[in-house]
């Protein structure tokens, strides 16, 4: 059992718990086990572009080094990497990580400010995403392997979000054609459905005070699956599922008629397949029910 | 000894800031002046007169001018010595233009700087030694690699001029990119019909070897000797018994891609790329055919009438000297299949700018009707992507291949002629018609065939139903564009082919960053290369269109008959030289050597074989690293021996 | 005797040691604390003094010591002076608290961004943290909050005293200690566990268990209740015990 | 009116070099394709489009790139950043635009107006990335 140093991510403890608990629960399954950081903080998503706002940087490069000194703390295998589930977070690690370790004097200037709080980071560390931990080191073959009840009916939309591939240092997979999401529901006894919106951003933040901008990206991602003959989507950041999620409800409110997609987080899916525990899925959470799909389709008695 | 020494005034560009008279004053007192003069400009006519004059009176032995840098002028003032019996390599150069006046203001400081640079030439042209320029035969055949159209005209203007000529095609017939078009742009004459005259001339030319199915794989030698190794693979076909009946190709059961469609249409293991194919012949590919060796279905030669077809040809080293040259292999197109936002070259209705001319043309695999690859219909709004890959410094191509904007142009009125009712939409950044007659192609194009100009580069293709959805802008009006297309031809940049990579590494002529093959001067000497006798032509040096293409290859085949056309070559005197009894046979020299011009060579001495450093004098460009890399002095470049430095730098040294 | 006259008596016994106040310089006895030194000087301190034993957060203030360029912050009735300190007085917080009904909320993150979105601009600079006089970390029990996790938030900001020296510094200006109230209430009313002894006493009473107790006490004269306040408790047994 | 007199003096100079400055990006290596208006999701919801934007930066139009609300559309996606053929950073200029205007007035979204409902319902990761984006 490898054991890895993990970064929730603000939202992974209110509401995307159910993207947590399935992703700590399947990742003991595949004996590569999440262990959360004890004093996490924030990782200052969406990270700023600017390249002389150095206040922005201390919470990313904090986050490095408080998850090196967790990796200290774990077992001998835990390699330098911290791990991360949602995407904004890897994205904004990623740029850091990368920026600070080819820009010496931008890391002095962090440096200073945590070193009194003896939170120096000494650029000796990965930061990777779960997806890649699942692709490079299980592999989909051993993922294939453990699945207890293949999500057979289940036509799954792969939406990779924009932060999972942007920028290119950041990319976990090919930036214009990745395969991750697709190889994993496949893995898991699903059916793959390609759509040409599969990274057409979701209006990420916009849904604070523009959510007009989200309803019209929402629409085009659903659509584009739905004509497709997907019945679900995968996601892996708690924004794009909640936008999604939550703005079909209010389209559905709208414009009545069509059937709205769930939206699943690719670890709830493998909770599923794996026969992990029904409720750490925290389906009540979801605004579009997922439920009834899992019943029609005989996959919600998914309890071991 | 008796030196005279002449001192230009250049105008005002030396007497600006160095005071001439001065240090011709103080020249007559460095050892051995016997003359010291001054003239407002030493290279025209009467200033050469002078030195003229005064060698032959005061019978001078050498000769020292102070002017401009030696590149300007060592040759004429060379030829004054030459011409009064003065060995030409006893002349030495003081530049006090580029080195003094130019770079000082100051007249005082500018003196002194002149004065000592003299100071220190009079003290080296004393110890100047004549030497003589080596003579080396010429050998009057010319070798062209490559059959596209460059190589074929070069073939062509040396072999009109008498010169035996070998042209290398690597493909099974020449004819190159130019074959596979279409029409051409601007006069849309059809591709091959002005190409097959020239090919047919190419096979009936007493001077013209061709060899098909052939690369060079080795080259030794320099300039006027060239000696050259071509593997001439087997054609398994006698090119002369070949009647082109066509007979054999119904029987063959094998079926593959027809690389010169692109891969549209199929073809057999027999096949001839194309009907107007130079040389006329079909051929067996190996790698399709169910076995030569051992045979296993030999179909075709069951049925060959005339017994064309021969199982046992081998592979063939052809082995020939040649006096000069011509690389001319040509470009490829840059791959669609590397550019991701526009499907990675996964989206059947994306086909290229070849693609295009492909569907365009009668003998191709439409026959000349615009159908699309994925179900063969008539496609009624066809896409045009300019800058597909090129300008475009971050992921692909930063360079702009000339072409692009003309051939799309063409393709979309190509495709309107052919399909009236539907739309050809151009996406481009700029549209760059910088050729003859070529703005009044793309005008025709928008005017009278109403090809629809978007000014705006296409972000993203997604294959949407049976359609393709594309995401463009119009920057124009400032907004963003998306619209289904039934066809997207991406016009892509050249790049260079695999064969110019090869042949450069194999002649070591130097590559530019883009990987084309860089020429000795981007403008004075745009065919040469470094290497002497090494010529080029056509696309190998960039992406260039088919009449600068031609007359580039006509360049380059006067250039290389420059050489040809003289009996012997004349070497610089300034070449290296080996003492060998000072040599050890360490190699460093070689090592240093740019233009491996010197090999190590056995040789007995006193019983002994020993190994001792040899310079192969016409290889030898006079530069001095072996001279500067040599531990113990055994190896000298002649008209700038150690010693002679030495002198020269103790001289600058002195008060 | 003067004033003068005291100034000198102590002079020779005690050190003294100058500090600056509001930019004026004074002599003071060495031992005294901030407070007690400003109020020395002869300053009468209105607002920004309270218990006077470190624990309700008014007297907060900052201060630098001789030749440090740092910002030192702290309870005034905490700290003793040194010399060459420079002193001053810290007005009254203006952060703004939100208005909310404790019984209506539910404990939940987002319950706190609800009143307080403003912590969602934490930069986790720590800036908090290092002018926080009980030497809590601030910044951990706002990212606790904001991540939703109110009982980690709860303990860790448990020894705030108020004295809001933290918004002060904070560059995306988040009221932390109110911040802290409210996680504080939320774990207090809805997830911690009330001791069940508590909740028997209560239902007895309103079962009205100690009715006849209330009213024999009742009926009693004020001498007879200091009898038996002071005389008839257990406590005093045990001492005797 | 389609008028427009342009001056290019010192001010123009200066806001070119903060936005430069500040987005790290050379604003002139733009030769105005378009492809980030192209590739933008949002760019239907923009009075001014991605290239427009950076072409009125190349000009100095400061007060007409800060009316603009092109820079407040824009949910960094990064889609411009990863397909620009001249390898500029056109989201760090989009950065750059808004960090100009938060340095002047710092709160685009004003965050106390914010219905308590809506702060209710929101994921924090939302209102995170939007103060960091929409408010200095």
């Amino acid at each position: 059992m490898v054991r890895y140093s993990y970064f929730p991510g603000c939202n992974l403890k209110t509401n995307a718990k159910g993207f947590e608990e399935t992703a700590i629960a399947v990742s003991k399954k595949l004996s590569a086990e999440l262990v959360e950081i004890p004093n996490w903080n924030c990782c200052g998503t969406v990270h700023t572009l600017s390249t002389d706002n150095m206040m922005r940087r201390i919470a990313p490069v904090r986050v490095l080094s408080r998850s090196r000194k967790h990796i200290d703390t774990l077992d001998e295998e835990t390699p330098n990497e911290v791990v991360t589930l949602c995407s904004m977070c890897n994205s904004t690690l990623k740029i850091v990580n990368d920026e600070v370790k080819h820009d010496h004097d931008k890391l002095e200037k962090v440096n200073y400010q945590l070193e009194e709080d003896d939170e120096i980071y000494k650029e000796d560390m990965e930061v990777k995403h779960f997806l890649e931990i699942l692709r490079d080191k299980i592999g989909f073959e051993n993922i294939a392997k453990n699945v207890v009840n293949p999500l057979k009916g289940l036509k799954i939309s792969p939406y990779y979000g924009c932060m999972l591939l942007h920028p290119d240092k950041a990319a976990i997979d090919d930036v214009e054609m990745p395969s991750v999401l697709e190889y994993l529901v496949e893995s898991l006894g699903a059916e793959v459905v390609d759509s040409p919106f599969f990274k057409l951003c979701c209006g990420s933040y916009q849904i604070v005070d523009e959510d007009r901008i989200v309803d019209s990206q929402v629409t085009k991602i659903v659509e584009a699956a739905r004509k497709r003959g997907a019945n679900a989507l995968v996601v892996a950041c708690p924004l794009c599922a909640y936008n999604i999620d939550h703005q079909q409800k209010i389209l559905k409110e709208k414009v009545p008629g069509k059937l709205p997609l769930p939206v699943f987080y690719f670890t709830q899916l493998m909770a599923l397949a794996l026969g992990v525990p029904l409720k750490l899925n925290h389906f009540e959470d979801h605004h579009i029910n997922p439920k009834p799909l899992l019943k029609e389709l005989g996959l919600s008695g998914g309890k071991k | 000894m008796k030196i005279g020494v002449y001192i230009c005034e250049c105008g005002s560009n030396i007497a600006g800031t160095v005071d001439v008279e001065e240090i011709a004053e103080r020249a007559k007192e460095f050892p051995n002046v016997e003359v010291s003069r001054v003239y407002k400009y030493m290279c025209s006519d009467p200033g050469q007169e002078l030195i003229k004059k005064d060698i032959e009176e005061k019978e001078l032995d050498r000769v020292v001018v102070a002017a401009c840098s030696p590149r300007m002028h060592e040759p004429t003032f060379r030829a004054v010595l030459e011409d009064k019996g003065l060995n030409p390599y006893v002349l030495e150069i003081v530049n006090i233009r580029e080195q003094v006046s130019w770079v000082h203001e100051d007249m005082k400081e500018g003196t002194e700087k002149a004065t000592s640079l003299l100071k220190g030439a009079v003290v080296r042209s004393s110890l100047m030694q004549p030497l003589e320029r080596k003579k080396v035969g010429v050998n009057h055949k010319a070798l062209v690699i490559g059959g596209g159209i460059a190589g074929i005209q070069a073939a062509l203007d040396l072999a009109d001029m008498g010169f035996k000529t070998t042209l290398v095609e690597k493909t099974s017939s020449i004819g190159g990119k130019m074959a596979q078009l279409d029409k051409t742009f601007p006069t849309l004459d059809c591709s091959q019909c002005i190409l097959s005259p020239k090919m047919v001339d190419v096979s009936r030319h007493p001077n013209i070897e061709l060899l098909a199915l052939s690369e060079v794989i080795e080259v030794d030698g320099y300039v006027g000797n060239f000696k050259a190794k071509i593997k001439k693979s087997p054609r398994y076909v006698i090119e002369e018994k070949c009647t082109l009946c066509d007979d054999c190709v119904d029987v063959c059961p094998v079926i593959t891609h027809d690389e010169y469609n692109q891969g549209f249409a199929p073809r057999k293991a027999i096949y001839i790329s194309y009907p107007q194919a130079i040389p006329a012949s079909y051929l067996i590919d190996p790698d399709a055919c169910l076995g030569i060796d051992p045979l296993i279905c030999a179909k075709c030669r069951d049925v060959c009438g005339p017994e064309a077809i021969d199982f046992d040809m081998q592979p063939e080293i052809i082995e020939e000297e040649y006096g000069s040259i011509i690389i001319a292999t040509g470009y490829e197109t840059y791959p669609i299949e590397n550019i991701g936002e526009y499907g990675y070259g996964t989206i059947p209705d994306v086909i290229s700018g070849l693609d295009f001319e492909r569907l365009l043309s009668s003998g191709g695999p439409t026959g000349g009707k615009i159908l699309r690859p994925s179900d063969g219909t008539i496609p009624k709004t066809v896409v045009f992507v300019h800058c597909a890959g090129s300008r475009d410094p971050s992921k692909h191509l930063p360079y702009c291949s000339k072409i692009c904007c003309m051939y799309s142009t063409k393709h979309a009125l190509m495709y309107k002629h052919l399909v009236h009712d539907g739309t050809a939409i151009n996406f481009y950044i700029d549209i760059r018609t910088a050729g003859k007659d070529y703005e009044e192609f793309y005008q025709r194009a928008a005017e009278e065939d109403h090809v629809v100009y978007i000014r705006g580069k296409v972000s993203e293709l997604f294959q949407d139903g049976d359609r393709i959805l594309i995401k463009g802008v119009d920057t124009l009006s400032g907004e963003t564009v998306e619209l289904h297309a039934d066809l997207v031809v991406l016009a892509t940049g050249m790049i260079p082919s695999e064969g110019t990579k090869k042949m450069a590494n194999l002649l070591n002529v130097s590559i530019g960053i883009n990987g084309f093959i860089r020429e000795a001067h981007p403008k004075l000497k745009p065919v040469d290369t470094a290497i002497s006798g090494v010529f080029v032509a056509g696309t190998v040096t960039g992406p260039k269109d088919i009449p600068e293409t031609v007359s580039n290859a006509s360049g380059a085949a006067s250039r290389a008959a420059g050489i040809l056309a003289q009996d012997e070559l004349e070497i610089e005197g300034t070449v290296a030289k080996v003492e060998e009894s000072l040599c050890r046979g360490c190699g460093l020299c070689a090592e240093a050597c740019p233009y491996n011009a010197i090999e190590l060579k056995a040789v007995n001495r006193y019983g002994h074989t020993l190994q001792v450093a040899f310079v192969n004098e016409a290889l030898c460009k006079g530069c001095g690293s072996c001279a500067a890399a040599c531990l113990n002095g055994a190896i000298n470049q002649l008209g700038y021996t150690d010693s002679q430095i030495l002198a020269l730098i103790s001289a600058l040294g002195e008060e | 005797m003067s004033k003068t006259q005291i100034k000198e008596k102590e002079e020779n016994e005690t050190p003294m040691v100058k500090v600056y106040i509001m930019g004026s310089s004074h002599e003071v006895p060495a031992s005294l604390t901030i407070m007690k030194a400003i109020e020395y000087a002869g300053f009468k301190i209105k607002r920004g003094a309270g218990c006077r034993a470190g624990f309700c957060g008014a007297c907060a203030t900052v201060y630098r010591k001789a030749g440090d360029y740092r910002i030192y912050a702290a309870l005034a009735c905490q700290t003793q002076v040194e010399d060459g300190m420079v002193l001053t007085q810290l007005p009254f917080v203006p952060a703004p608290k939100a208005k909310y009904d404790i019984n209506k909320l539910s404990p939940t993150g987002n319950t706190i961004l609800q009143f307080y979105p403003e912590v969602a601009r934490c930069l986790s600079c720590n800036a908090c943290s290092k002018v926080c006089p009980q030497d809590i970390h601030v910044m951990d029990y706002v990212q606790y909050s904001l991540q939703g996790q109110i009982k980690k938030a709860a303990e860790e900001s448990f020894d705030c005293v108020q004295c809001g020296l933290c918004t002060i510094r904070c560059p995306a200006e988040i009221p932390q200690y109110h911040v802290a109230t409210l996680v504080r209430r939320l774990h207090g009313k809805y997830e911690m566990k009330s001791p069940d002894t508590l909740e028997a006493r209560v239902e007895e009473i309103e079962a009205g268990f100690y009715e006849e107790g209330f009213n024999e006490l009742m009926k009693l004269s004020k001498d007879e209740l200091r009898h038996k306040y002071f005389h008839e408790r257990d406590f005093i047994d045990q001492k005797k015990a | 009116m389609s008028f427009e007199y342009i001056k290019f003096g010192k001010e123009e100079k200066d806001f070119i070099e903060k936005i430069e400055e500040i987005s790290g990006q050379n604003v002139y290596s733009c030769y105005q394709c378009g492809k980030c208006s192209a590739g933008c999701a949002f760019s239907s919801y923009m009075d001014k489009t991605v290239n427009q934007l950076i072409h009125l930066i190349q000009v100095g139009q400061k007060e007409r790139v800060l009316a603009a609300n092109t820079h407040w559309v824009c949910a960094s996606c990064l889609t411009c950043s990863v397909r620009c053929p001249r390898e500029i950073d056109v989201a760090a200029l989009m950065e750059a635009v808004r960090e100009y205007q938060l340095r002047e007035e710092p709160e685009k979204v004003k965050i106390s107006n914010i219905p308590k409902e809506v702060l209710d319902k929101l994921p924090n990761i939302a209102l995170v990335s939007n103060f960091r984006k929409k408010t200095e």
